[in-house]
């Protein structure tokens, strides 16, 4: 699951000198492209990481990248809210030491503080990039539209390097245990899990994420309010939206669901917590997460490898399935100081040759590039399921919009939700307590 | 009130490898209402035996009492006592008043108005009234041992420990606590154990004394029974200041060669002798008389060594003159009578003021001649 | 022999002048060194959380500054729910504060009573240990046990006793935190107060036993008041650390559920890092850092730290 | 009061007393052990975990006899940046709770001892530096950091770390310097000690519990400390804490690893508390020495 | 070696307010060598003033100079002192060779070697030899109070402080110490300041007495003048165990009428007298005689309070039979001298031994006669 050896940690792996027939990938992949790839040899960047997968899974293929260009990479890689911390101090005091570096949620913030650099002149550059050689329109929607600012810019604000959507789990013995099918709609798997819960001792019906943040339990009822058919900001900056009807039943159905057949403090959980419940067998389903669960739930961590199945996210009578999916992108500051480099790098990260790379021959499972999940190599290696079920929710897939403002009343939008969860008050109070919170933070 | 029985206590430190014997198998009773003095060398085991009865050390092996109890598994509260330590033990943080009175709220269900005071008089009699609001370290060595005191006699205890609660005060102050101390034992009647280094003290304040070396016991018994009839060398020139005069000597039919000297024993002190032939005879400073003109009765010729004067007395440090050491001894002398250093004198030793004792177990052969009175007032206590 | 002016004059030895120079002056060398550290340590931050608190934006360029006044202040108090987080976290601070002190006090004085010296540093060195585990690995550790479906604390509450195991996390989010606190923080009292008590003299002791104090009046009358300067800073430095507690808390709750244990070093990290209103979080800091002050020198000035041979 | 009352107060405060102590040594050892339980219970169970194979790390019931595996261990040591940030931190905590102590503990004992200016407000000024959430101070000391060239640097850590420290030493310091009275300094001065002789020959000698429980404090705050290593270092610097996180991944926990890691990170703390174990009892008892 | 010289010298404690006067404008000069000893009653202010010397406190008023140089601005190092601390400020965690070596290795270049030798043979010497490796809290009282001593004469200092450094001394080992104290100051020659309250010590250490009270000087002299010439009545009550009996009285024509006797005074007295009328006669324990049988000689008629018998002496406390109040006074009586308590007795006040003072101020207005031989002496220092 973790991949490589943690943490930051000296500088490439570029052993130097090898010559390409020991490289991950053959340079010529690379060499057909119209890009003058060794136009700044010499130069280093610095990449600011988090621990992800998808850094142990690019890992190997750096030496391609350092032969190939002649510039080193530096890691720097953190866990997510220390990255975070790291990564605002860099920026917001520009000292500029990211060339390169995750980014997520805070993108429209980012930008609108002038810190995130625009990619489009790299792209209009034709010493940078061969639009022919790089094929954009292989990236999913989803991950494209989070790479222009979440559908505040119109600008590449980075380039999508993970995606990840939201999926169903169950336990099939439970479900032939209990005759149960798998659940299409929300009323569907609010019954599975009330006969999970009601007949099974140690076992709740589902689990889910309750714990506040904006990556946290607002991510699983986004998703929910979007099946209901609204969505954030209905109009922006106006109104939030999130006292409309379809909100309010999204979170009632979310709140109770966790409530009557969630764990107990089911309103602190957070994704961990879902996964090791999961692992541990102590729980049903979980109603919707990532789909990259898979991994943590089918290895030998997981006590429940061999009756875990995944499906898609169930959805309302008569909703429309679109799973929340998120995408991680790699983006450079405005006072970095190699972003050339940076977006050579970015550019030779989501290629296809590396892409496809990373997921046949490393351990990626969470490729931004449709071609990957239809190659039948990589579905036969992460399992047909996975891969079928993880690519037709991908095509499906909205994503957040994150608005410039989105932390923060995202935050407390998620605190009010929380409270919902808790049981502190009625769902329906929270969410118009929510809405009123958005609204005045940015008319405030 | 009680008495006081230790049995058998012996109380070493350290570990079983190299320890420390301080109080080596005393057994001891004292009476109630008894006022015991503990006098020994420094280092014998005093403080450690004092310490023991008051809990504050547990005995290595032995039994305490206090009454009929047995008190071994007691602590000092239990055991209900006051102590004056030697080393004061006033509490840095709290100020004289405060310091005198914590064993009363403590000890006593008193209130504030009681025990303040008590506290003020005790303090007035001691002459520290005005020092009442200050804290321990701002006071002179002797006012600080005079709260430590006050401390203890505040109190009603079955007991009362004192050790050395006077050696840092002047004379005519020393005087006066003896005599309050003395008061104040009578009034209230308590057992006491006092140790002192003072002679005067231990002659006139106890009942009486307990000597003790080594952490072995040596005497017990009235202050005079121990001057006069001292059972060992240790006590004889122990007790009495300046010390007993001692002369190492071999018996050589019937008369004492000691060196410089020979020395007639008597019928009754050749009877007692018995078959040992290394003696040692010992005789008081004050006993011995000094004249200018030789005389059928001195013993012998000696050189003035040092000569001390002290007011209505001196001491004269004289030398046999065929000596061969250049050991000195002590005679006390009227102080008016004038004697230079470097002169020759005539020394008399009364054939009835000599001790002598066996030189190798120290244990006394022979004791002087008392008159009668003093005789039976030897077992009295004060 | 000589006079102690020619000792003084004669010794015109370079190294022994240079010796005079250091002793002489010795509290400033002794000084320096220190108040150098200081100084850089508190009067730039100080200085820059003043100046981000008075602007509008954040800008290293002080003439482009905008200065807004209180407005960030204002804003501190309506939207960023400073107030509520100044309660919570006087709450945590004073039941925490008092859990710790008396358990470490308590812990201390039993363990320097234990006879055996062994058990005695057994004890010593195991109660430390809670301090060196690293926040968020105890957070992490912390939220995994306490879990209710898979963690090993509700599940042994559950089976080993007659009561169910509360939510820990979202019915009593603030206790939890405080009794985690507790584990956590202990050692610090702990280990201060022990050695404290191990320079309290033994005859204080003899003295307030002969003196027929039961066990707690000597330790309420003679004991404490003795090691008085050392309760007191040991207590002063942890309520000064817990009014600033963050990793531990921010790992198990993240300041919820809601914002019941939303703790101002909480606030200020959401209001600086997720919000990204620095004017805000260094307003917050700023009003609480005047107030912990202000609490710092009530303290002092009630309790005062004069030491007993003063 | 007669002997036989002694007798019957002594019986009946002998039974208390009897009962008493007994009911005090085991209330003692009661708690002790429960407080004992309270400790190592997470303690057991975080080793545990890293002792276990992978899958049983939160399994319920749970495996309270397991076969012990040092996978995880192993897994570490083989890991070269885990134990470069660890030897890092050793010699980055090691060297700043020598030098705090160096710059503190002479000005706890200036502060205690000598009549100075305005004495409370530095004292408060010096406690003004730990009152600040860290979180509000970091991004002003990665500024100067930057301009100072101590970004990324060892020297810049050790400085950090003993700026977390130094209040802390200097006033427990003083606290104990209070409690040692001057008359044996005193005494050193006469024999001939100059004030720094006196200082370090006797003063700091009787104020040892106090600087080895400074010392252990200092230590385990700078070696847990997260915030400003994270912020103030990239790759030269980095201390150990970091790495710990590192089994905190976006999508999975490393459950086994996260605690093994832990683990691993008490140890030299453990070490460190046995190696000054005997001096923190060390107690020196004044009261023998001085009358008062 | 340096005389110290002390101008004005007054030492306050406290603030302003309520200030405590510790050392009240003090002059005195101290040659070179010289062995000085104060006396003063508890709280009088020795500590005090020796600490001063030794540039511990620093004085409030005046100067002191050591040898030709002002020191006020000297610290204890500078000045070059060995001090003997009455409370013994032993290092605790040092070992008794590492106490006692601690000036040596500060003070001055000597090898290691030499150092261990210097403590061994002088911690042999005062008997604490076998303990040089044991810390002071494993000491009893007095082994600690050597080792203090020991710390203070290892080394070679111009002047040594001593306050009260054998109080807690056995009689035995305080004679020794005496004598190796002063053997030790005459072979280095060091000017030495000591304070006592014992009076033997400080009739025959010292070449002269310094006596203080209330922190004022009363007397400066040689031990013997201060006995035989004592300048007030304070210096003649504090000098001399037990003290001087003083009896107040009213001049008439010659005669002093004092309580419970007349007594006529010589015409020598009465030209001294002037026009006083309030009188105090002084006489010494030792020089009033006890009578059995009446006598032409005797002043009065007195009954017996209490006998402490000390051995070769017995401390008789009386009160004149027609006295009104019950003050008593003591007489020196030979120990074999049976006497009685409530017994009858004749009381002799030898006319040539009787001082005169001025009730008021004081002063004394009348001294005893002494011998030539003594006359002469009382000048000389020892
Ligand atoms: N630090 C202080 N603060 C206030 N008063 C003090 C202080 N030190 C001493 N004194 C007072 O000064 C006076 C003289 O004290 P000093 O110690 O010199 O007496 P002393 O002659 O040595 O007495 P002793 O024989 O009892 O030791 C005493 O009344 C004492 O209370
Ligand atoms: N804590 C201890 N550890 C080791 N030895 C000790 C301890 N306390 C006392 N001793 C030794 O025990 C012996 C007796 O000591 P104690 O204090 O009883 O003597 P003391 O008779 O009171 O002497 P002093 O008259 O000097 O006070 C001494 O030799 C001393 O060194
Ligand atoms: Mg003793
Ligand atoms: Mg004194």
């Amino acid at each position: 699951t973790r991949g490589g050896a943690g943490g930051d940690g000296g500088s490439s792996n570029s052993s130097g000198g090898g010559s390409s027939g020991d490289l991950a990938i053959p340079l010529s992949k690379y060499q057909d492209a119209n890009i003058d790839w060794k136009q700044f040899e010499g130069d280093k960047i610095n990449i600011g990481a988090v621990q992800h997968p998808w850094v142990s899974a690019i890992k190997p293929a750096i030496p391609v990248f350092e032969e190939l260009t002649g510039i080193d990479v530096v890691w720097n890689i953190l866990p997510e809210q220390q990255f975070r911390t790291k990564r605002q101090t860099d920026v917001s005091t520009g000292a500029g030491q990211f060339d390169v570096f995750f980014m997520d949620q805070v993108v429209n913030q980012f930008r609108h503080e002038g810190w995130l650099q625009p990619l489009d002149k790299y792209f209009n550059d034709s010493s940078l990039y061969d639009e022919g050689w790089y094929k954009p329109d292989d990236l999913f929607e989803a991950s494209k539209w989070q790479c222009h600012g979440g559908g505040y810019s119109d600008k590449w604000t980075g380039m999508p390097i993970t995606i990840e959507v939201q999926t169903q789990f169950y336990l099939q013995d439970l479900y032939d245990k209990h005759g149960l099918e798998v659940a299409e709609t929300w009323k569907q798997f609010r019954e599975n899990a009330k006969t999970i819960h009601e007949n099974e001792s140690d076992i709740v019906g589902t689990a889910g994420r309750g714990q506040k943040g904006y990556g946290m339990n607002i991510y699983i009822l986004n998703t929910l309010l979007r099946q209901k058919g609204t969505k954030l900001w209905t109009d922006f900056p106006n109104d939030s939206g999130l006292d409309s009807q379809g909100v309010i039943e999204a979170a009632e159905w979310y709140t109770s669901l966790l409530q009557d057949y969630g764990p107990e403090g089911a309103s602190t959980q957070t994704w961990s917590d879902v996964q090791a419940t999961m692992q541990e067998g102590r729980t049903g389903h979980i109603v919707a997460d990532a789909n990259m669960f898979w991994g943590g739930l089918t290895n030998d961590e997981s006590s429940v490898a061999d009756t875990v199945q995944i499906a898609k996210v169930p959805k309302p009578e008569g909703g429309e399935l679109n799973p929340n999916a998120f995408t991680w992108q790699i983006s450079t500051s405005k006072n970095a100081k190699n972003s050339e480099q940076a977006f050579l790098f970015m550019m030779w990260a989501t290629s296809q040759p590396t892409d496809t790379w990373m997921h046949l021959e490393s351990s990626g499972v969470f490729s931004v590039r449709q071609s990957v999940w239809e190659n039948d190599e990589y579905r036969s290696k992460v399992g047909e399921d996975y891969a079928q079920v993880s690519l037709e929710s991908l095509k499906e897939a909205a994503p957040d919009p994150f608005d410039r403002k989105y932390p923060e009343w995202g935050q407390r939008y998620s605190e009010e939700l929380q409270r919902a969860i808790a049981g502190q008050k009625p769902a329906e109070a929270a969410m118009k307590q929510a809405a009123k919170v958005a609204e005045d933070i940015y008319s405030g | 009130m009680a008495s006081i029985t230790i049995d058998d206590v012996t109380k070493r430190f350290g570990d079983s490898g190299n320890s420390v014997v301080a109080v080596d198998d005393i057994s001891l009773e004292i009476k109630d209402g008894e006022f015991v003095v503990f006098v020994g060398p420094s280092g014998s085991g005093k403080s450690t035996l004092m310490r023991t009865v008051a809990g504050l050390e547990t005995q290595s092996e032995g039994d305490i009492y206090i009454g009929d109890a047995l008190v071994n598994q007691f602590g000092p509260r239990a055991r209900d006592i006051a102590m004056v330590f030697q080393n004061y033990a006033l509490y840095p943080n709290m100020t004289v008043q405060e310091n005198m009175s914590f064993g009363l709220k403590m000890s006593t269900d008193l209130s504030k108005e009681e025990i303040e005071e008590q506290v003020t008089s005790a303090a007035e009699m001691m002459g520290i009234g005005n020092l009442l609001d200050n804290k321990p370290g701002e006071l002179s060595g002797g006012q600080q041992q005079r709260v430590a005191l006050g401390r203890a006699i505040v109190r009603d205890p079955n007991v009362f420990l004192m050790d050395e609660p006077l050696s840092n005060l002047d004379a005519k102050l020393r005087t006066t606590m003896r005599t309050e101390i003395n008061r104040l034992q009578n009034d209230l009647d308590v057992t006491t154990l006092y140790v002192t280094h003072d002679q005067t003290e231990a002659m006139t304040m106890g009942d009486r004394l307990v000597v003790l070396n080594y952490g072995e016991l040596q005497q017990v018994g009235t202050p005079l029974e121990c001057f006069y009839r001292p059972a060992n060398q240790f006590v004889a020139g122990f007790i009495g200041s300046p010390s007993m005069n001692f002369f190492e000597g071999h018996l050589e039919g019937g008369t004492l060669q000691a060196d410089g000297f020979d020395f007639d024993l008597t019928g009754q002190m050749q009877s007692s002798v018995e078959n040992q032939n290394e003696i040692v005879l010992g005789i008081r400073p004050e006993d011995i008389t000094l004249h200018e003109r030789a005389n059928v009765n001195y013993e012998f010729e000696a050189v003035v060594d040092v000569v001390e004067p002290m007011g209505s007395i001196s001491y004269v440090y004289l030398r046999p003159r065929t000596q061969e050491s250049d050991k000195t001894f002590v005679v006390e002398a009227d102080g008016k009578q004038p004697i230079t250093e470097g002169e020759h004198i005539n020394v008399k030793i009364p054939k009835e003021d000599v001790h002598l004792f066996d030189a190798i177990s120290g244990e006394t052969i022979h004791q002087r001649k008392l008159d009668s009175d003093t005789e039976v007032t030897l077992n009295e206590p004060r | 022999m000589s006079t102690p002016t020619q000792t003084e004059t004669t010794d015109t030895h370079s190294l022994a002048r240079l010796r005079d120079l250091w002793n002489d002056y010795l509290p400033y060398w002794f000084m320096a060194p220190m108040v150098l550290v200081m100084m850089m340590i508190t009067f730039f931050p100080g200085a820059y959380d003043l100046y981000l608190s008075l602007i509008a934006e954040p800008t290293l360029n002080i003439f482009e500054a905008e200065f807004v006044g209180l407005s960030n202040f204002e804003t501190a108090f309506t939207r960023g729910g400073a107030f509520h987080s100044f309660v919570i976290t006087v709450t945590v601070v004073v039941s925490a504060l008092f859990l710790e002190s008396v358990l470490g006090f308590v812990l201390a004085a039993f363990v320097a009573g234990v006879e055996s010296s062994r058990a005695k540093s057994f004890y010593r060195v195991l109660f430390i240990i809670p301090m060196a585990v690293a926040p968020v690995s105890l957070a992490t550790i912390g939220r995994i046990m306490l879990n209710s479906e898979v963690g090993i604390i509700p599940y042994l509450i559950n089976t080993a006793t007659p009561f169910a195991a509360p939510a820990f996390l979202s019915d009593l989010p603030l206790l939890t935190v405080i009794l985690l606190d507790t584990w956590n923080w202990t050692p610090f009292m702990f280990i201060i107060f022990y050695a404290g008590l191990s320079s309290v003299p033994d005859t204080l002791v003899e003295a307030s036993r002969v003196d027929g104090a039961p066990l707690w009046r000597r330790y309420i009358h003679v004991i404490i008041p003795y090691m008085k300067p050392v309760v007191f800073v040991a207590t002063l430095i942890r309520m000064i650390d817990l009014f600033r507690t963050f990793g531990v808390v921010y790992g198990l709750t993240q300041g919820g559920p809601g914002t019941a244990t939303q703790l101002v070093s909480i606030n200020v990290y959401e209001q600086m890092f997720i919000n990204n209103s620095p004017g805000v979080a260094t307003a917050i800091a700023v009003v609480y850092l005047i107030f912990v002050i202000a609490i710092a020198n009530i303290v002092i000035a009630k309790v005062g730290f004069e030491g007993v041979w003063d | 009061m007669a002997a036989q009352d002694l007798e019957s107060t002594t019986g009946s405060q002998r039974l208390d007393k009897d009962t008493r102590e007994t009911f005090v040594k085991i209330g003692r050892h009661a708690v002790l052990l429960l407080w004992s339980f309270v400790v190592l219970f997470p303690l057991y169970w975080l080793a545990s975990m890293s002792l276990k194979p992978p899958g049983e790390a939160n399994s319920l019931p749970p495996d309270w006899i397991f076969l012990p595996t040092v996978y995880n261990y192993i897994q570490l040591l083989q890991n070269g940046d885990f134990i470069a940030a660890f030897a890092n931190s050793v010699i980055m905590v090691g060297v700043s709770v020598i030098l705090v102590l160096l710059i503190g503990v002479p000005a706890a004992y200036v502060l205690s001892r000598y009549d100075i200016p305005m004495e409370r407000d530095v004292l408060v000024w010096i406690l003004s530096s730990r009152m600040l959430p860290p979180i509000a101070v970091v991004i002003p000391f990665f500024v100067i950091f930057q301009k100072l060239n101590l970004f990324d640097t060892r020297i810049g850590m050790v400085l950090m770390y003993i700026s977390i420290n130094l209040s802390l030493v200097v006033w427990v310091m003083k606290a104990f310097f209070d409690g040692i009275p001057e008359t044996l300094e005193e005494a050193a001065r006469v024999d001939g000690a100059t004030r720094f002789q006196g200082f370090r020959k006797v003063v700091l000698p009787a104020a040892k519990p106090g600087i080895i429980s400074v010392a252990i404090i200092s230590f385990i705050f700078a070696w847990i400390e997260l915030l400003f290593g994270l912020v103030l270092t990239s790759f030269k610097a980095v201390p150990v804490t970091l790495y710990v996180y590192s089994f905190i991944g976006s999508r999975s926990i490393e459950w086994g690893m996260l605690a093994a890691a832990s683990t691993a990170m008490i140890v030299p703390v453990i070490i460190f508390l046995i190696a000054v174990n005997k001096y923190l009892a060390a107690g020196l008892s004044f009261g023998v020495v001085i009358k008062e």
